[in-house]
């Protein structure tokens, strides 16, 4: 599975995409799973109420499930326009 | 209806009149355009990063929302990323419609939505140091309109 | 704040970037550009009779009330008489302001008051003859918006 | 007192503009007066509901009073932008 980070979340966890094998059902379990590994994954989703996250370039939450996701994006409120 | 994502300038005059050109019978033309403002202490530039991929879907489905709840001719979203300086168009939004109300309406609607929901992110550099937008309550708010 | 009643053809996308570039800080450019559109026979010109001296005023006024409604930083209103061609711009709107909000409700109140308040009075020219082309219902119950 | 005319109004009365004497307390006055005095005045102002007037230039009602009033223009509901 493909993980994609952007902006400060890119810059707390330091780098902008991986491609991990888990088993986590859902976006919360993975934010776990992440978390559990280094403290900058914890530092990245210390609130996430602060972050937003797409499965496969749709916006999500993270409740959702990952059965069949291929690409999971985290990142902060978005401030195009 | 064109949605464009570049790091390259666009110049909005060119872009409007290039749009009304070829939007006969329109009668009615309305563009939004968002310019990068200088900030206290000084703005070097801003830095825009996005979600390529993501960033053409979510905004063409935003097009295909608006041309499905108003009556317009054509639609036009242009959105920057990378660098930009300060006075730089960051975005535009342009709309044509035979009725300026179908007009007005469908191009705020764009610009409330991709201000919410088109993944760009953006951080302003100043001398003091390098700093990300937060966004707005009221950005997510405004949405509650449609 | 620019009000501009004029015979000549005016280029939007010009006007545009020339507004925005007088207006540091403003953040958010809204324009409205109302185009000639060709009609049912084929229009020859449209004929466009104005009230010199009352119009300069009434939209003067009505930039005015733009200006105290909402927080611009500058507004433009270009209008023009005479004859003009399919596909000319007649008109144009725009307002600048450091809230998108501001510059769309702005420009759309203007574009409201201009139709049904400022003294202009088209006339199409086909093939057939000429007429003067009818106030809408729904141009003067747009007023009970603002 | 300078009358002025616009639209079709000017085209039914076949003038932009005179100039005329008048002892007229109201534009409604003014009105009958005109059409009083000739059938293309009649003409124009058949229907007062489809007719718009200004006191030096300024919108008003045909009940207007017009003591003071230097320019009256008649003309049909504006079409402009």
């Amino acid at each position: 599975m493909d993980i994609l980070y952007f902006a400060w979340v890119r810059e707390r966890i330091g780098l902008p995409r991986e491609t991990i094998q888990t088993e986590a059902a859902t976006v919360a379990d993975l934010v776990a799973e992440l978390c559990a590994r280094e403290d900058r994954y914890a530092a990245a989703f210390a609130d996430v109420t602060a972050l937003r996250v797409a499965l496969d370039q749709e916006l999500t939450g993270f409740d959702a499930p990952l059965a069949g996701v291929r690409e999971v994006a985290f990142f902060p409120p978005m401030t195009g326009g | 209806m064109a949605v464009r994502i570049q790091e390259a300038a666009f110049g909005a005059g060119a872009e409007l009149d290039r749009f009304t050109a070829d939007a006969p019978g329109a009668g009615a033309v309305v563009s939004f355009t968002g310019v990068v403002r200088d900030v206290d202490g000084g703005l070097r530039h801003m830095l825009i990063e996005h979600y390529p991929g993501m960033t053409e879907r979510a905004i063409t489905a935003l097009v295909s929302e608006a041309k499905a709840r108003w009556n317009l001719t054509d639609a036009l979203v242009i959105h920057r990323f990378g660098q930009l300086a300060p006075g730089d168009p960051i975005m535009m939004v342009a709309t044509a419609s035979a009725h300026r109300a179908d007009a007005f309406a469908a191009a705020d609607f764009l610009m409330d939505y991709l201000k919410s929901r088109a993944p760009f992110w953006k951080k302003e550099v100043t001398a003091d140091g390098a700093d990300w937008v937060a966004a707005k309550d009221a950005d997510e708010d405004a949405l509650s309109r449609w």
